[in-house]
């Protein structure tokens, strides 16, 4: 096993070179000028002079890049151009924000995806497979952005329930922290039910239509214990495999949703700093959730082996 | 039931030839059964009138080409059909006294695995992959005993011990992974036996094994039905299998029974055209005896399924009224009964026409 | 007691010398005292400074500073630390204010509560930059702290507690502040939410009691709102369009040529549409740089009406029939209504415009490299009118996208750069706004509001044309 | 006895031809899915001619005006009549969702194909370059290429089909590798066949019908980026309309008109939800193993 | 049976073939799984050869190997007496036409997207054999051929039973004029009955085009009925290579014993108990050391654990690989000794192939 994590860990290292290159390219790709950005309303030459000096920004472009990387191996991704801030700093204090958001989506997405699956996997075909079903789909075809804003405006405003956006760090007041972020969790959570759902349906069928599913009812056994012990174990192998490969998609509805929500997360950040041409930003959070990323798939591989009696063992 | 009815369908002459064979009353007899599947056209029934009774202790097998309805009987009498699509038409199936056809699904599943339990035919994929061997028999067990857990699992180590399974306390920990078909194929008799049924439906329990592996599997079933006294069904399309084990045969074509008898009967003396060119389709063991008789076609499919006998379009021995007019389950000796209407055929079709 | 506010975006440094945005600015003004402050007819006040005067020939400005003044780390506020923050502001190597404080050759600490300021040269924008970023003091000892950004230490009524950035930021009462009994609230969280009516919607929720720059779409809302008290200001700034007359290839169009086809797109424009249809009332139409409250206003330039025939008649003289241009203007949803409205009436005196959004970053990068036909700019504004004018058409103007160059306008407006009296120079740049009139290298469209919007709660809040928060007075009813 | 006497064997033969389409047609959520994306679709192509106003001009005596006879869907704030940008709106909407898949499938299966068939360096090299555009969320990706191409419909839609190329390049590349090894990819081989035409007969038309069910429900999120690139700016540019871009503005009248929400919402919601229930029918209908 | 070939004319020849493949490793130490372990034979012109052993012991990679569909690990074939590891890529291409393959899965086996006529004409296609209308009655020709009709040529697989499957796949290898034909378990995954007209379509063929046939199998009946001469594998090796009479009359090696043993005999009148094989076959990926049969072997000595035996040949010309094969000489012969079908069976056998022919021929006279 542990030879197995030596090897993928090996394998991502070239992945994470990879996307080095891409966001170093990308973000050289980007028009604009980070320094007449950074200038302000005067665009004083001579401070833009001094900027471009200051962070480089006149050296060939291989040089930044080692200078970049040669640097953020020792750990120093460097700080913010907008506001001074270390950009390990600003990762560190993100990384939580946007944790909670998505572990909440994700309690949310799976809260409504697998029982929603596995009813209308049991009920094929009939009223309450296809009403799970448009209902799932429903969540993955309302614009992120449009449905928070009518939370927000309905929720928020008209009825006054909840706080409309921000955030509160559950250190500080934990319920309040839980209020504001329900209405965000709900609304990225319900975009990844529906594919969670698809995904534990069309897992459950295909349980469902497996020779030990026919063993274990010629047992005797009654269908709920048929679904839910037999089934639903070996159709856990891939939802939780997928579970974990989500927190990729929900980092990206992340974007869209803490901007709407003004939550100071990582997709704020990046978006903000993406705008506002703050490379040194831009090149961490992305390094950062890439890295993230790719320890997700190592950890479905690795969750994929250990829900799997038959690769465990011979691990 | 039928015996009261002064009429006498084909069914209740086989059950006197039965009754003759033995002498007790069948454990389990089946009566026109029909199932028919959703999907299917109007008035093809995959299984089709079938009858065919098991007694105790005996060994009933049911051969026929892939697609003619075995599994779908087998898994009607277990009520393990999925519905929809399949749907009982018609039939009666007593066990026990009882008429199972007519059984609420609970009353179903508190027979299943108890008084009847099944073999199924892929060892590979019919155990369940996430629990332990141990843990998938004892289930079982603990469903219908009223016992613990733990005198479940004790009871689970005897029939690995029963099935042969070297060192029996391992494997009960083991993962169906870790073990061989045939290995697996004896778990699956285990759970089966677990709970000492009175019918065993066995559904081609060897045809994904090797020879060699077969021949072990056998040996094994036919040994533990020897101590218990249970009734068998097995269900198989090689006849090699069917000589070896069977006590009666029932022939299936494109969900018929078209003959059906004491195995001697059916290998010795068969009478239905279908029968034959099976017979003729196996090469032989011994020396080459030239080539090999076949049965031209193939099944047809159910929009052009005939109306009458089933086998017509394929039948060397066919004219019209065989495919309009369906010939009775005819009795040739007792006990030995043929769907043809030339049948005995060297007397209706001995000259050549 | 917590005033909430909701900024448009979040803050950049909170460095006033290093700091470049305006909600920046609106955090300084409760977290830094500057020497002098000005009311809300731009005229100046004292603040740090009880009293100042100007030195012979204009070339040195004299500061009396306020008595027991401290810092929020304790540290006396006296003529050393005024020094030293001026020549900060002068050298530190990026330093944004350095072209603000060109003329200052040194600073003279006179004694404990007097600093003079000598000039190179006589400028008559001196006050009002220090009125701004220029003139807030920071605590000297502080300074010296490489992380000083991190934890800015000034003399405002309010002192720095916290700020994570992209959430909020968080000031406490400063209580050993000179004039702290005018000063209401203990806490103030300034937080920054870019979407309005999502700032619009948490004011309405209760959770912020003051948002800065609200959608003039929500005008009607917020005045029909029992709950909310709008409160707008006509701003010292200006939206208008920057045309390309000497940047690069692309002057080289009619547009750019000729004065006429500029002159007919002015005409084309319907500056009532804009501020009655996108503005809701609250954009009134702009002919020139310099707001009604200020006294550089004419009334002569006032813009002029829509006339489709005249401007017709123009391009007709100017020899072309239809005229191509690209309009480029920042993401936003208004400045989009607004461009799309320009779009449709000059298409009906012969233009052919093309709308090209630019998201900021690349905008400022094109508008620089000359890369534009018409370029859609806003300008915050400067309580000195040659911050409203100088850098924007002076023919090095930092600001100057379009290259627009005039010696005759140059000569005007630097003459007006050291003149200290006001009526003189006001004759100065009605002779420059005159030339610029017929130029056109600017079509002003309308002045920049501060509509801000607070819940009835909040009381004494006064809004300034500047655009600034200032908290002085302000409390929570009961 | 002559091999020719064999073909007295063959007896009849099942007619099952269109078994896809029967069964795609018995899927009630397909057809359902493929009606609502037909309807749209239809509204795109003709829409622009039955739009009962233009889509463009400004009119200031009609502004936000709610739905009535004269404006079915109302007026936007600038005072066009709603309905017929949303006519126009669907053919960029729909545009925005189909071209940027049909990019990413043009780029995507090529290199999954190669990089399955042939294994070795070129699999690991496509195959790291994959995981490295996957490892960048999908919406920054596109949100920075789409602002290095400059705001625009066809950026917009380039940007989103590089986005969402690396998916498919995954996705061909795994079902080329079970194609791969079927056993009529090796008769191919064991006739002499070279690997061009294996691939081009064999393995595409193979790996081919999953790829388009990930097509139909990738264009439901294509068409989603692009509501979210409008909503950025980054997307359809004024004053042409798209639903996104028109949802974008809507929300700023949210209070006032909600109309100017409620329809091109609901619109992304039907179009996406139409190529999403098209996708899973398909998938069902295109799967052996579903009845 | 006949040996009708000459018997020094060998078309396709096996030496010391090998074939280790470096499996998974995904969670543990890669295993090299011996596949094929060391396989020398030679085939005949004309004959049909027959490779028989349990799930798992090398067969189809062998086939495989034959065909060089697959590199050996170590070896060489040679076909015409020319080693075949060393074409060209044309001189390849000329021997995919000679060599051919029919496959077990009739349902995998075809191209699902590709129509029958098209299937079958792309060898002809890619050889440049015909074109056009010469073409398409080429492949009319080879549907006729193997039983299908010509114009079910625009169908799919997938409307094909089965047994028609199979015959397309004939019809494929046989569209390039093959010389030798490897079938890997061509009938196991058929029905009794449509097994039967497969087995005799593949012996008509084989006389009409002289063709060479190597069958690789694992149900012993269909060997005995097809094939001159059989190879027996176990765990990658050949154990023992004979004569398909001498072989099923008087097996050799232990295994092969055990192997016509384990058969079920369809005569119900002769059940008798067996002495069976125990436990399984152990994992390619670790075969026992010295004599790999030791472990199931009821003879097994001291010296099967150490030492390997060689496949050396016996005086009749037979090859078999066992330290001990002269001693244990019958002791499971003649357990194959299936009676003669009853009086009434061959009766009524007779009498249904008499009514079958007829049954025929009508057809056959059809145009
Ligand atoms: N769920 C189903 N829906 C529709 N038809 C079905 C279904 N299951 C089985 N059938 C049909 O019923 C017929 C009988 O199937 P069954 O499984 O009983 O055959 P079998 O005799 O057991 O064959 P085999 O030897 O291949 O196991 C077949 O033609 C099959 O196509
Ligand atoms: N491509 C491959 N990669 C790894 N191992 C393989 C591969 N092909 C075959 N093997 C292994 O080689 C051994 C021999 O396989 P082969 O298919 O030749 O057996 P076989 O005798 O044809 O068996 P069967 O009767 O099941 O078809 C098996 O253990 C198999 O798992
Ligand atoms: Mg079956
Ligand atoms: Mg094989």
């Amino acid at each position: 096993m542990l030879r197995y994590i030596g090897r993928r860990i090996l394998i991502a290292i070239p992945t994470l070179i990879i996307v080095s290159l891409l966001v170093f390219a990308l973000q050289k790709l980007l028009p604009g000028d980070p320094v007449l950005t950074m200038a302000g309303e005067e665009r004083d030459p001579q401070v833009l002079a001094f900027l471009r000096e200051k962070y480089r920004l006149d050296d060939p472009i291989p040089v930044q890049y080692f200078a970049w990387i040669g640097s953020a191996l020792t750990g120093n991704l460097g700080i913010s151009l907008r506001t001074d801030i270390p950009v390990l700093d600003l990762i560190m204090s993100k990384l939580p924000v946007t944790l909670e958001l998505a572990i909440m989506a994700m309690i949310v997405a799976l809260a409504i995806g697998i029982p929603a699956g596995i009813i209308s996997a049991v009920r094929k075909g009939t009223a309450v497979d296809y009403t799970a079903n448009v209902i799932a789909l429903s969540g993955l075809s309302i614009p992120n952005f449009w449905l928070g804003i009518m939370l927000i405006m309905l929720i928020s405003v008209r009825w006054q329930l909840l706080p409309a956006s921000g955030y509160v760090p559950p250190t500080e007041d934990l319920w309040l922290n839980i209020k504001t972020m329900i209405m965000p969790a709900f609304v990225l959570g319900t975009g990844l039910a529906a594919s969670l759902m698809r995904h534990t349906r069309s897992a459950m069928l295909g349980v469902m239509r497996s020779d030990y599913i026919r063993t274990a009812r010629a047992k005797g056994l009654l269908s709920r214990k048929v679904i839910l012990k037999h089934a639903l174990r070996n159709a856990l192998v891939p939802i939780v495999t997928l579970s974990t490969l989500l927190f990729g998609e929900l980092l990206a509805g992340a974007v869209l949703t803490e901007q709407i929500f003004t939550i100071p997360g990582f997709g704020k950040l990046i978006v903000d700093a993406v705008f506002n041409r703050d490379y040194a930003v831009v090149q961490g959070v992305v390094l950062c959730t890439a890295v993230g990323f790719i320890f997700m798939n190592l950890l479905a591989d690795v969750l994929y082996v250990l829900v799997n009696p038959r690769l465990r063992h011979s691990a | 039931m039928g015996h009261e009815a002064a009429r006498q369908s084909p069914a209740e002459v086989r059950h006197i030839g039965n009754a003759a064979l033995a002498s007790e009353p069948p454990l389990l007899s089946v009566e026109g059964l029909s199932v028919r599947f959703d999907s299917a056209p109007k008035g093809v029934n995959v299984v089709d009138d079938v009858s065919f009774s098991v007694s105790k202790g005996k060994t009933l097998c049911i051969v026929g080409e892939s697609g003619c309805g075995k599994s779908v009987t087998s898994l009607a009498l277990m009520g393990l059909l999925p519905t929809p699509p399949a749907r009982i038409v018609a039939g009666s199936a007593m066990f026990d006294g009882q008429d199972l056809l007519t059984l609420s699904e609970r009353e179903r599943a508190d027979l299943r695995g108890d008084k009847m339990a099944m073999i199924f035919q892929e060892p590979m994929t019919s155990l369940n992959p996430a629990f332990t061997v141990g843990d998938q028999i004892a289930e079982g067990i603990v469903r219908h005993r009223k016992v613990s857990k733990a005198e479940a699992m004790e009871r689970a180590l005897d029939m690995l011990r029963k099935v042969r399974i070297p060192a029996p306390e391992k494997r009960l920990r083991a993962y169906p992974h870790e073990m061989s078909g045939g290995m697996r194929q004896r778990i699956m008799i285990a759970m089966a036996l677990a709970n000492d049924p009175e019918l065993l439906i066995a559904d081609e329990p060897t045809t994904a094994l090797d020879v060699t592996i077969q021949a072990q599997i056998l040996t094994l079933i036919r040994r533990l039905q020897e101590e218990t006294g249970t009734a068998m069904i097995l269900i198989t399309h090689d006849l090699g299998v069917v000589a070896e084990v069977a006590d009666e045969v029932a022939v299936m074509y494109a969900g018929h029974v078209v003959e059906s008898g004491p195995v001697e009967a059916i290998f010795d003396d068969p009478q239905h055209p279908y029968t034959i060119g099976l017979m003729g389709s196996v090469p032989s063991l011994g020396r080459r005896q030239g080539r090999l008789a076949t049965i031209r076609g193939t099944v047809p499919p159910a929009e052009l399924m005939p109306k009458g006998c089933r086998f017509t379009p394929r039948c060397p021995f066919s004219d019209t009224r065989c495919g309009n007019e369906l010939p009775p389950l005819g009795e040739i000796r007792p006990g030995h009964l043929a769907r043809c209407w030339y049948a005995p055929l060297e007397q209706k079709r001995g000259t050549a026409a | 007691q917590t005033l909430r506010i909701g900024l448009n975006e979040d803050p950049d440094v909170l460095d006033p010398h290093r700091a470049r945005t305006f909600v920046g600015r609106i955090v300084f003004t409760s977290l830094c005292n500057k020497l002098v402050d000005i009311t809300p007819d731009l005229k100046f006040t004292p603040e740090l400074a009880t009293e100042w005067g100007w030195g012979d020939d204009g070339k040195s400005l004299t500061f009396k500073l306020r008595p027991g003044v401290k810092f929020h780390d304790g540290e006396p506020l006296n003529a050393a630390a005024v020094k030293a923050n001026i020549d900060r502001a002068r050298t530190l190597p990026d330093s944004l204010r350095k072209s603000e404080l060109s003329s200052v050759e040194s600073v003279d600490a006179v004694d404990d509560l007097t600093v003079k300021i000598n000039l190179s040269r006589a400028d008559a924008t001196l006050l009002s930059q220090l009125s701004d970023r220029a003139g807030m003091i920071m605590s000297p000892k502080a300074l010296a702290s490489a992380d000083f950004a991190q934890k800015p230490v000034c003399s405002g009524p309010y002192k720095f507690v916290e700020r994570v950035q992209n959430d909020r930021i968080v000031l406490e009462k400063f209580a050993d502040h000179w004039d702290a009994k005018n000063f209401n609230f203990d806490r103030i969280v300034f937080q920054p939410i870019p979407d309005t009516t999502v700032r619009l919607a948490n004011l309405r929720s209760g959770n912020l009691d003051l948002i800065e720059r609200l959608a003039p779409s929500d005008v009607p809302a917020v005045k029909s709102d029992g709950n909310l008290v709008f409160a707008p200001v006509s701003g010292i700034g200006y939206q208008g369009l920057t045309i390309n007359t000497n940047n690069g290839e692309r002057a080289k169009s009619p547009l750019g040529r000729d004065k006429r086809v500029r002159q007919a797109l002015e005409l084309s424009i319907d500056r009532n549409v804009i501020n009655e249809v996108v503005g809701q009332g609250i954009f009134p139409p702009a002919g020139q740089p310099f707001p009604q409250a200020s006294p550089y206003h004419n009334p002569k330039f006032a813009p002029p009406a829509r006339d489709v025939a005249k401007a017709k008649q123009l391009l007709k003289e100017a020899g072309v029939d239809r005229v191509k241009l690209e309009l480029t203007f920042g993401t936003s949803t208004t400045t989009q209504q607004i461009a799309e409205i320009i779009q449709a009436m000059a298409a009906e005196s012969g233009f052919d415009i093309t709308l090209r959004p630019t998201e900021f970053a690349a905008m400022q990068k094109e508008a620089q490299a000359g890369n534009f036909d018409v370029n859609v700019i806003g300008w915050s504004g400067r309580v000195d009118p040659d911050g409203n004018i100088h850098p924007f058409v002076s023919c090095k103007g930092a600001l100057n996208d379009g290259k627009y160059c005039n010696e005759q306008v140059d000569k005007l407006l630097n003459e007006a750069r050291v003149i200290n009296d006001e009526a003189k120079r006001k004759q100065l740049y009605d002779q420059a706004q005159e030339i610029l009139k017929q130029d056109l290298p600017i079509i002003y469209t309308y002045y920049q509001p501060w509509p801000f919007v607070q819940t009835k709660k909040v009381q004494n809040f006064k809004p300034y044309p500047d655009g600034m928060i200032r908290l002085k007075g302000v409390k929570f009813g009961s | 006895m002559t091999a020719t006497a064999a073909v007295a064997d063959d007896v009849a033969l099942p007619k099952k031809r269109s078994r896809v389409l029967s069964k795609f047609l018995k899927n009630k959520s397909a057809v359902v899915g493929g009606a609502i994306v037909l309807f749209f679709i239809l509204a795109a192509v003709v829409g622009p001619y039955l739009a009962p106003y233009d889509p463009i001009k400004p009119s200031f005596t009609s502004i936000r005006k709610p739905p009535s006879e004269l404006f079915w869907f109302g007026t936007d704030e600038l005072g066009r009549d709603m309905f017929s940008r949303m006519l126009w709106g669907a053919r960029a909407s729909i545009m925005a969702g189909v071209v940027s898949v049909f990019i990413a499938i043009a780029l995507g299966v090529p290199f999954g194909l190669i990089a399955g068939y042939f294994g070795g360096w070129i699999d690991a090299s496509i195959s790291r370059a994959t995981d490295a555009m996957l490892a960048i969320p999908f919406l920054i990706f596109a949100i920075a290429l789409a602002a290095f191409l400059g705001p625009s419909l066809t950026n917009a839609m380039i940007a989103i089909g590089l986005s969402a190329m690396p998916i498919f390049i995954r996705l061909t590349r795994g079902q080329v590798l079970t194609v791969k090894a079927e056993d009529y990819v090796e008769g191919a081989r064991a006739i002499g066949l070279p690997d061009f035409w294996i691939m081009v007969r064999y393995v595409l038309p193979n790996v081919l019908p999953p790829i388009l069910v990930q097509g139909t429900l990738t264009i439901a999120t294509a068409i989603i980026a692009e509501a979210s690139l409008s909503f950025l700016g980054l997307g359809q540019q004024p004053p042409n309309p798209s639903w996104g871009s028109m949802l974008n503005t809507a929300k700023n009248f949210m209070d006032q008109a909600p109309w100017m929400s409620i329809f091109p919402g609901s619109a992304i919601f039907l179009i996406v939800l139409g190529f999403n229930l098209l996708g899973d029918g398909l998938r069902d209908a295109l799967d052996p193993r579903e009845q | 049976m006949s040996v009708m070939a000459n018997t020094s004319d060998i078309i396709l020849e096996g030496v010391g073939l090998k074939k280790h493949f470096s499996s998974g490793g995904l969670l543990s130490s890669p295993t090299v799984v011996r596949a094929v372990d060391g396989v020398s034979l030679d085939i005949r012109r004309g004959e049909t050869f027959a490779v028989v052993g349990e799930s798992g012991c090398g067969k189809s990679t062998l086939g495989r190997l034959l065909l060089r569909l697959i590199e050996p690990t170590g070896g060489d074939v040679r076909y015409e007496g020319r080693s075949i590891l060393e074409l060209n890529k044309s001189e390849l291409r000329r021997l995919r036409r000679d060599l051919q393959i029919i496959f077990q899965d009739p349902f995998a086996s075809l191209n699902p997207r590709m129509n029958v006529g098209d299937i079958i004409a792309e060898p002809i296609w890619l050889h440049n054999l015909a074109a056009g209308r010469e073409k398409r009655e080429r492949v009319a020709d080879l549907m006729r051929t193997v039983g299908l009709l010509p114009t079910h040529s625009d169908r799919y697989p997938h409307e094909f039973s089965g047994g028609q499957r199979q015959r397309i796949g004939i019809a494929r290898a046989l569209a390039g004029d093959p010389k030798l034909i490897v079938g890997d378990e061509p009938v196991s995954a058929l029905d009794v009955s449509i097994q039967a007209q497969i087995i005799n379509l593949l012996e008509d063929l084989k006389d009409r085009f002289g063709l060479t046939l190597v069958i690789v199998a694992h149900d012993l009946a269909v060997i005995r009925h097809m094939s001159d001469r059989v190879a027996v594998m176990y765990l990658g090796e050949i154990v023992e290579l004979s004569d398909t009479d001498a072989l099923f009359d008087n097996p050799l090696h232990p295994y092969t014993q055990a192997l016509l043993a384990a058969i079920p005999i369809p005569s119900p009148s002769s059940r008798q108990p067996k002495v069976l094989l125990q436990g399984d076959v152990p994992s390619p990926a670790a075969p026992p050391s010295g004599c790999r049969f030791h472990t199931r072997c009821p003879h097994a000595r001291a010296v099967c654990k150490e030492q390997h035996p060689a496949l050396e040949t016996t005086p009749d010309g037979r090859q078999v690989a066992c330290h001990f094969w002269r001693e244990i000489q019958g002791a499971g012969a003649g357990s194959i000794s299936a009676p003669p079908p009853s009086a009434a069976l061959t009766k009524r056998l007779a009498l249904y192939r008499t009514w079958r022919e007829r049954q025929d021929k009508p057809v056959a006279t059809s145009p």
